[in-house]
């Protein structure tokens, strides 16, 4: 099916279906719970879950198949959300300008940093990648203020900017040929309430068509080489490869991913900030890449999601939660309990959290939330202990 | 632990009222009834306060939470009410708004436009909030006020002192009830020269950001005005954390007043270092060299310590006003949470009440009412004297502190002493002043959403 | 003429001259070994071959075209193919990938962007792997891991993987170091082997005695730097120079 | 040429605390092989160490938030004054003072941060040694990649410790009074009085340095554990087959790079006002600072740490960036111009990328390390 063997098509078809029914999966209690808190089936949560996948789908075809290790990979997406927010100012509010542009500016920065960068391996690599993200944020955050914003961000300012492309709609609203991208459907079912909104689905098309061209590069010469290099640098000289152009593609290809979603998040809120190239966003990046299983397919959409979600949901739980959720404790043991939770675990305190999960996982699952996955399933079905893992080992004949 | 401001019982209450809040259906359903964004329609409001409370102003952020739960309970009647009692207006009557109890909700800012916007949208869509108040850095306002315009509620900006929030980048759902740069240096200027004379020259050290183009344009402008010399003006990185490299170049530069355009992190080590370096210490062609704050932030104050002593800046607010409104205030403040309010604290408490009468004045929740009732309104008793909304730029304008860095303390929150309480009329500028915009900045059309 | 020629070659390291004016010509389709002390330059005139080094002075043709200067890569799409000292293969990687992977260099040269194509649909990859693998007697273990082969099969992975690619002279660094002799046997069996099989041209660099005069046609000693004999085996045994060059060194 | 000579002490001040810490950087890679993330965050601990000393010795935060987290003082309620609500003011007094009056106790506060040094010694090297024993230590034969995640790790989980304790603003910490003002170093030079004057602290802070680099050399040099570590350093392996256990001398050797650390923090204490995340602020030039010195290379790390330093003040230095644009004749809107004003932002990662690109390993790296 569509050029993917049966158990990568399967893959797809999750992926696909976890998109589409996100709305749903993601709300699983109803409003009136005291656990409807936990829901995170909100379209402004959907959309990142979605974009930031996309951006660990490409870093995973650097990180997971060569190996290198990039430490700048936030300031492609700041590169993307900025082209995509000059389309928008230049020529007009439709995405399918601004998204492929983004794109295209993006792989053009990534082809002249990889070709710097790629000079240098190992460490040398990881600083020089994290060298030129730092100088793209201190910049855009001080001197090119004229063309970022700054501080207060890059916006769009209709009734200045010249957007010679208007036409006769005029949207000032990001749109694809003149369909909001905002525009939402809600439906209630019984206590639940569901909203469907065209701005995540266009996310989640994107993630898809995304995840497909992954599994292709997996499964392609290209993905073999990738893995070649590795796995064994000089064997790949010595057998008349020419390694600095693959990994150079590889670099354009999850740049260029990186700027993809730039783009959406722009698409998604008509906005662009100097701080989604910080260092650290670039640090989270990678954190999503090992807590969901470096190499492996899902793995990048798994951990893309859990950290966002920790961000969004935890970030936001408040003592007043905690004190109805431990309730039926003895009050002393409630008041201790909400006490250490409020302070060192949730709300302003979420970052102890996630450093914490973040060394049991590199500590006791190294292969990430998909290894541990695999091994759940293992110890499920003793019958075969022998299961292949998700299909990234199995070889290619 | 007694510590906690929940008792299981009263949570539980708001729990189950929290409850009845939600199966209300989001805002969209409910818009196509009432015609604005996340119309109540239960017996509940839920506003949400956009603070950091992680990052480098979390301590700010977490006292402008503080008084936001102040404000709440107020406005729902508990507590001592706090400055309904000295407000100008009588309207609220403790039985929230129109009748409906206010609730809130809170999320984390962690000063960084993007994810204070993304927390925004997370309250308005998830939440159902009819009104976002807080921040405590203007890229983040100036960021959360467009996307509140756009999502069509009410924004009520926190601490944000840069020009362009109510000048270039205003909006017609947004409104500040803090003071901005061109205040600070016009109310500074007065006093500098009093203090100093005016035949000084001025050394600036400013953030590389919006903010410090600002506030260093406003000092600039106001002290050039009286007859001070500009020698240099230097950016420093924002975070730079050592700032001795910028310092030394002062010593020698001619200059006998530094002026530190930083804020934050940033202004307790410039200033810090400043001193060590021996700037206070130094005699330029026989006068003392001086160094100049514009911002005063008393919780950051409090971490430079003794180095504040004498050092000149300005201020929104202060606890140490003698006021009934500030009086009611910090009583009602520091007797809940044992400290007095900061000014972040003050601006975010008088925001939330100045919403909430605004809506029971224009009876609708619709932030077109609202954005009317507080277009031009004028009312006092809330620590500033009389203050007025304008209705051209939405900016408040009100009586400007200028203070001073206190020589002996008579205690841990006795920072600072009011020198000058500037009168309005010294601060005031007409709304399409070249630093606001121009004739260019327009706050368009309130938007009321769906 | 023959197929690699070495001529006047020399490269110093500060001030040790590891190459003193190398003269060295390999027949085509002729089994060629290196020998000489340790020391005596043997890795370094291996090095200048694949481009690792660039010697001094000299000259080095390949089949006429001078090889000094080329990367790595450019000089196995020459046709030198290389095997290490200890096996440099795809440890991670299955056998099959292992194999797979010098047969897209034959195919597709230095670089192609081949990113969307399944590797599985490459059928005549798959037969030239296939093929090489059973020359090798590996093909069952093709689903392997790598690194999961014994040594030796480590080692005849390699060769395949430098087989395959049909080179025309063939580098082999020392095939058998540190191999038990059973394993050294098999090495000599399946080089026997791939000699008849096929035109190729081999040079050894090797230490083992007994692997040289089982392959080698000629044998050039190198001591210090410098070529001592180029002869038969035959002549070699015994040849007062090179007595002279592995006493001395036991004497030392 | 004050200006230059102003600069260049700068540059050795600033260099000279990058250079700490990547010294300790470099002793835990160069011996153990591993990739520390969360040495920024023994820095930022030996700071609070520093805070917290304060707080033991008396009055350091006199005017402080609330927050302090540990204090020694005896709380009187004092009818004649009164706090902010007008209760009766509770008037705190050090213990130090109570017990060994004013003069004891106001020199116990003044001279905290010095002291907090000595104490912040075995506080640091138990905090190293439970981190070795705990968790680095099953991390030796992890890919660098595994070190540099668990590291970057805890070094979230420390910071946010830090700041549960002590909150999220910075705090600073006194120096003493006698060191608080500047120094007046161009006299020594033969300029005027008052040409050329530095701030006493970190001129001491510098001469601090210094001195713990050439001890942690010497310690290297002389003594046979630094034999042993040195050999381990070039070739682990060989050392390992002589017969020495190696893992034996690695606990000590990590609690000696986090007392350097930690050290390092304290005196800086008093020049920066540490916050919880200071650790996560100097982290990333210091990884560069490492790196363009060479990984696993010690003098290299303290060479490219004050030329990192020095480079870093002449980027701050105004005059030659105006006199450069003005000489271009650019005008102050001029993009070029606004990124000449600007190279402070940029510089250390500007020079890294040209020194990585010129020496491959950057100054003094050696073949092989750290380059897969």
């Amino acid at each position: 099916m569509l050029g993917l063997n049966k158990k990568d098509f399967g893959l797809l078809l999750l992926v696909a279906f976890l998109a589409v029914a996100a709305p749903f999966l993601l709300n699983p209690f109803p409003e009136s719970s005291t656990l409807s808190f936990l829901n995170a089936g909100y379209p402004a949560l959907m959309q990142l879950f979605a974009i930031f996948a996309i951006v660990l789908i490409g870093f995973n075809i650097l990180f997971g198949l060569t190996g290198y290790l990039s430490f700048g990979h936030a300031a492609f997406i700041g590169i993307g959300s900025y082209t995509a927010m000059w389309m928008y100012k230049l020529l007009n509010f439709n995405v399918i300008i601004a998204i492929p542009m983004a794109m295209l500016v993006t792989g053009l920065f990534a082809l002249v940093i990889g070709w710097i960068s790629l000079r240098r391996t190992g460490i040398y690599f990881s600083i020089l990648t994290l060298a030129f993200a730092e100088m793209a944020y201190r910049l855009s955050y001080s001197v090119l203020t004229p063309i970022t914003g700054g501080e207060t961000n890059l916006s769009p300012n209709p009734a200045k900017d010249p957007m010679i492309l208007k036409g006769e709609d005029g949207l000032t609203v990001p749109h694809l040929f003149g369909f909001d991208l905002n525009a939402k459907q809600v439906w209630e079912l019984g206590n639940w309430s569901f909203t469907f909104e065209a701005g995540y689905y266009l996310c989640a098309l994107f993630l898809v068509v995304s995840f497909y061209i992954s599994i292709r590069i997996f499964r392609s010469p290209f993905g073999l080489m990738l893995r070649a290099i590795k796995s064994n640098n000089q064997r790949m000289s010595y057998t008349g490869l020419n390694t600095k152009p693959y990994m150079l593609a590889a670099f354009v290809v999850s740049g260029v991913y990186a700027g993809l979603a730039g783009g959406l998040l722009v698409a998604m809120d008509a906005q662009a900030g100097a701080e989604r190239m910080f260092w650290t966003e670039s640090g989270t990046i990678v954190i999503m890449a090992i807590l969901g299983g470096v190499g492996t397919l899902l793995g990048p959409i798994l951990g893309a999601g859990a950290i966002k979600y920790m961000e969004k949901i935890l970030s936001s739980i408040s003592e007043a939660q905690l004190h109805t959720w431990l309730g039926i404790l003895p009050d002393w043991l409630e008041n201790a309990m909400v006490y250490i939770m409020a302070n060192f675990f949730v709300g302003h305190a979420w970052h102890l959290t996630l450093g914490l999960v973040f060394m049991l996982v590199v500590i006791f699952v190294p292969g990430g939330l998909v290894e541990l996955g695999q091994r759940i399933a293992t110890k499920l079905s003793r019958k075969k202990p022998d299961v292949t893992p998700a299909g990234e080992n199995n070889p290619a004949e | 632990m007694s510590t906690s401001n929940f008792t299981r019982r009263g949570v539980l209450k708001t729990g189950a009222v929290a409850g009845a809040g939600l199966a209300v259906p989001t805002y969209l359903s409910a818009a196509s009834h009432s015609g604005f964004t996340n119309a109540p329609t239960g017996s509940t409001v839920k506003i949400g306060f956009n603070v950091p409370q992680t990052g480098p102003y979390a301590e700010e952020g977490l006292d402008e939470l503080r008084a936001q739960e102040l404000a709440v309970e107020h406005i729902n009647g508990m507590g001592d009410g706090g400055m309904l009692n000295t407000f100008s207006e009588k309207n609220l009557d403790g039985t929230g708004i129109l009748g409906k109890k206010v609730e809130f909700v809170t999320g984390d800012t962690q000063t960084k436009s993007d994810v204070a916007r993304a927390s925004a949208q997370q309250m308005i869509e998830r939440e159902g909030v009819i009104m976002v108040n807080g921040g405590s850095s203007s890229g983040v306002a100036v960021a959360v006020q467009a996307l509140c315009q756009e999502a069509g509620v009410m924004f009520m900006a926190g601490l944000t002192h840069s020009n362009d929030t109510t000048g270039k980048d205003r909006k017609a759902n947004g409104f500040r009830h803090f003071f901005n740069s061109y205040m600070s240096g016009a109310a500074l200027a007065p006093v500098l020269e009093g203090a100093y004379g005016n035949g000084r020259r001025a050394y600036h050290l400013t953030a590389d950001y919006n903010w410090g183009y600002t506030t260093q344009e406003a000092v600039q402008t106001s002290t050039e005005a009286m007859g001070w010399e500009t020698v240099e003006t230097v950016l420093t990185p924002v975070g730079a954390g050592d700032f001795n490299s910028y310092i030394t170049p002062v010593l020698n530069s001619g200059a006998d007043v530094l002026v530190l355009n930083h804020y934050g992190g940033d202004m307790v080590n410039s200033l810090s270092q400043a001193i060590q370096a021996g700037i206070r210490d130094r005699m330029v062609d026989g006068t003392q060299m001086e160094i100049i704050v514009p911002l005063y932030s008393e919780l950051m104050a409090a971490g430079a310590g003794s180095n504040i002593e004498g050092v000149f800046g300005s201020m929104n607010w202060n606890w140490q006003l003698q006021d009934a409104g500030t009086a009611a205030f910090t009583k009602s403040f520091g007797e809940k949470y044992g400290r007095p309010p900061s000014n972040a604290a003050h601006t975010c408490y008088v925001q939330t009440l100045l919403y909430a009468d605004a809506v029971t004045r224009a009876g609708t929740f619709n932030p077109c009412g609202v954005v009317e009732a507080l277009e031009d309104f004028e009312f006092d008793g809330m620590g500033n004297g009389a203050t007025t909304y304008r209705g051209a730029d939405h900016q408040c304008f009100k009586d400007v502190l200028v203070v001073k860095g206190k020589e002996n303390p008579a205690n841990q929150y006795d920072t600072l002493e009011i020198v000058e309480v500037t009168p309005r009329a010294q601060v005031e500028y007409a709304p399409d002043h070249p630093s606001f915009g121009g004739a260019d900045a327009s706050l368009g059309t309130c938007n009321p959403g769906a | 003429m023959g197929i690699l020629e070495v001529k006047g070659v020399n490269k110093r390291f500060g001030g040790l001259q590891a190459l003193g004016d190398v003269n060295l010509s390999v027949a085509e389709n002729t089994v060629h070994a290196i020998i000489g002390p340790n020391g005596a330059g043997k890795s370094t005139l291996l090095n200048v071959l694949v481009g690792k080094l660039i010697p001094d002075s000299g000259s080095v043709m390949f089949d006429g075209q001078s090889v000094l200067g080329r990367k790595p890569y450019e000089i196995n799409q020459l046709g030198i193919s290389r095997v290490f000292q200890t096996p440099e293969i795809f440890a991670e990687l299955s056998v099959f990938e292992n194999v797979m992977i010098p047969c897209f260099a034959k195919r597709d040269g230095a670089f192609r962007m081949h990113a969307i194509g399944d590797v599985k649909h490459e059928a005549d990859i798959h037969d030239m792997a296939a093929a090489i693998l059973e020359d090798v007697n590996m093909i069952d273990k093709r689903h392997m891991t790598a690194s999961s082969l014994s040594r030796g099969d480590k080692r005849r992975l390699e060769m395949a993987m430098c087989l395959v690619q049909e080179p025309r002279l063939l580098l082999l660094d020392e095939p058998t170091a540190g191999m038990a002799r059973a394993d050294t046997n098999n090495t000599i069996d399946l080089l026997k082997e791939i000699k008849e099989k096929r035109d190729i041209t081999m040079a050894i660099i090797e230490h083992d005695m007994h692997v040289v005069f089982s392959l080698a046609e000629r044998i050039t000693v190198l001591a210090q730097g410098t070529p001592l004999v180029e002869e038969t085996p035959e002549n070699i045994k015994g040849h007062p120079k090179v007595r002279e060059a592995y006493l001395g060194e036991a004497q030392v | 040429m004050e200006e230059f000579i102003q600069q260049i002490v700068n540059g050795l001040d600033r260099g000279s605390a990058y250079a700490l810490i990547a010294l300790g950087l470099t002793l835990i890679f160069g011996t153990l092989g591993v990739v520390n993330f969360a040495h920024g965050a023994l820095f930022m601990i030996g700071a609070f160490v520093a805070i917290l000393m304060g707080d033991v010795l008396g009055d350091i935060r006199e005017l402080g938030s609330a927050d302090d987290f540990f204090k020694l003082v005896q709380v009187v309620e004092d009818p004649t004054q009164t706090d902010f609500l007008g209760r009766p003011l509770a008037v705190e007094t050090s213990y130090w003072v109570v017990w060994f009056g004013e003069n004891v106790g106001h020199w116990l506060s003044d001279w905290s941060v010095p002291i907090a040094v000595v104490v912040s010694i075995p506080i640091m090297i138990f905090i190293g040694w439970a981190m070795e024993r705990g968790l680095i230590r099953h991390f030796y034969h992890r890919p660098h990649a595994d070190q540099i995640l668990v590291t970057f790790g805890l070094a979230i989980v420390l910071g946010d410790l830090i700041r549960a304790m002590y909150g999220a603003n910075p705090i600073q910490a006194p120096m003493p009074e006698a060191l608080s003002g500047p120094i007046d170093l161009g006299i020594y030079l033969g300029y005027d009085i008052g040409t050329i004057t530095y701030s006493a602290w970190r001129i001491v802070y510098f001469f601090f340095s210094m001195s713990i680099i050439a001890a942690v050399f010497a310690f290297l040099q002389f003594t046979t554990f630094g034999m042993v570590v040195r050999a381990g350093m070039a070739d682990r392996e060989t050392v390992g087959l002589l017969g020495i256990n190696i893992n034996k001398y690695f606990t000590l050797m990590f609690g000696l790079a986090a007392a350097v650390a930690g050290v390092a923090g304290v005196m800086f204490a008093p020049i920066q006002a540490p916050s919880y995340n200071l650790g996560m602020e100097y982290l990333v030039p210091c990884f560069v600072v490492v790196v363009v010195g060479g990984m696993g290379s010690l003098p290299g790390a303290v060479l490219a740490g004050f030329l990192l330093g020095i480079v870093q003040s002449f980027a701050s230095l105004p005059s030659w960036k105006t006199g450069l644009v003005e000489s271009l004749g650019l005008d102050d809107t001029n993009l070029l111009a606004n990124l000449i004003i600007g190279v402070d932002q940029i510089a250390i990662y500007l020079i890294a990328i040209i020194i990585l690109l010129t020496r491959p390993r950057g100054l003094m790296g050696r073949k092989g390390v750290m380059e897969d």
